[in-house]
């Protein structure tokens, strides 16, 4: 089981802050995304465009991450903090 | 909390109270440099009637400590405060505050001018203004 | 006196009340970079237990005015405080605040920076520190 | 009539912080100095190792200055705000 967060416009778009997801073990991020943007489309926009940080138990990481269980994923919009 | 080196917090912060606690951190200290941002009334010209800010709890404050070590680390100088705001803010109200103690104050102005950066650049915290054509999350390039 | 942008006076200043009031100066106020300078309780090792400032009234006040003025001209800024302490002066004391605030960050860090050098440059302001061997007029290069 | 004024450690090697003197009009500031040095030595060395500026009116001025009556002349050592 993993936790999914999503902020600011994508909370927005998609609807929901968080989601929890069974996956197997060893699945990469990259994996778990292909599945994840075909129910969530802004996602897919958003990874596209290259503009979205992933970020896995508050620590921002590559695509290649393999997933642990009771990992923290998020998905980080462009900051604007300042 | 309220009183530690690195906030997130909606209430507004003293900027005596966090000046005078980094000019009594040490007798060394001899020059301040503080920048304070603030909710203008503009952006790409548009009237904003409305800011909020939202942050990721934990990873935020995670990011806002790591800007403080690598200052102290990476600059000659002695203490470092850097709070910011979130939640609905009104144009012209305090959002961050960076607050930067050294011996010397070209240090000091450095050490401050690169951790506003750095925070602008590695914390995730998202900024929704509140315009007369809607709501526009902003995406700004330090 | 205790209300304009360019002070030399022997009491001690809010920093609070001079940021508050370049910031609402103007609405297109973003940020705003303040410097405070302290007595520190050394100065080429010797250990300093008084400090003196002294300053040329009338010609002291005009270079400050002259100083706030230039970096109006010169930096995209939108208001400037200068304030200056003199008079006899403990350790840890404030004795200068310059506050500027501009639309963008930039602009306030680069102007702020060079109006405590020029400052120092300029200003007829004198400082005798008093340590365990005897009085020093201090020769300070900017 | 013109208004002699020392400052720090000027004021504090000549033991006076003003002098009032009376001036033939047209005489240059460097005249001036000429005359002054032998009463005041703390003045002399000072102005030969460069460090005293002097200010006339409260305006910084170059030695050739051709002095007015009622001119306020000041001897500023090297300064020290901030």
């Amino acid at each position: 089981m993993v936790n999914l967060k999503f902020f600011a416009v994508l909370k927005h778009l998609i609807g929901k802050s968080e989601l929890s997801l069974d996956v197997e073990k060893g699945t990469s991020l990259e994996e778990l995304l292909e599945k994840l943007v075909k129910d969530l489309p802004p996602l897919k926009e958003g990874l596209q465009e290259g503009k979205i940080l992933i970020s896995v138990n508050q620590e921002v990481v590559e695509r290649s991450y393999l997933i642990n269980d009771g990992d923290e994923i998020a998905f980080l919009p462009p900051f604007a903090g300042g | 909390m309220g009183q530690g080196n690195i906030r997130i917090q909606t209430e507004d912060f003293s900027i005596e109270d966090e000046t005078v606690r980094v000019r009594e951190s040490s007798r060394r200290i001899g020059g301040i440099v503080s920048f304070l941002g603030t909710a203008r009334d503009f952006s790409k010209g548009q009237e904003i009637h409305k800011i909020d800010f939202e942050h990721y709890p934990g990873m935020a404050e995670k990011r806002l400590a790591e800007i403080r070590e690598q200052a102290l680390q990476d600059y000659d100088i002695i203490e470092v405060t850097i709070i910011h705001r979130v939640g609905e803010r009104s144009i012209g109200e305090n959002i961050v505050l960076i607050v930067v103690g050294a011996e010397h104050r070209q240090d000091a102005f450095r050490a401050c001018s690169w951790c506003i950066d750095e925070l602008k650049r590695i914390t995730p915290i998202w900024k929704k203004e509140t315009t007369p054509k809607g709501v526009v999350w902003v995406e700004e390039h330090p």
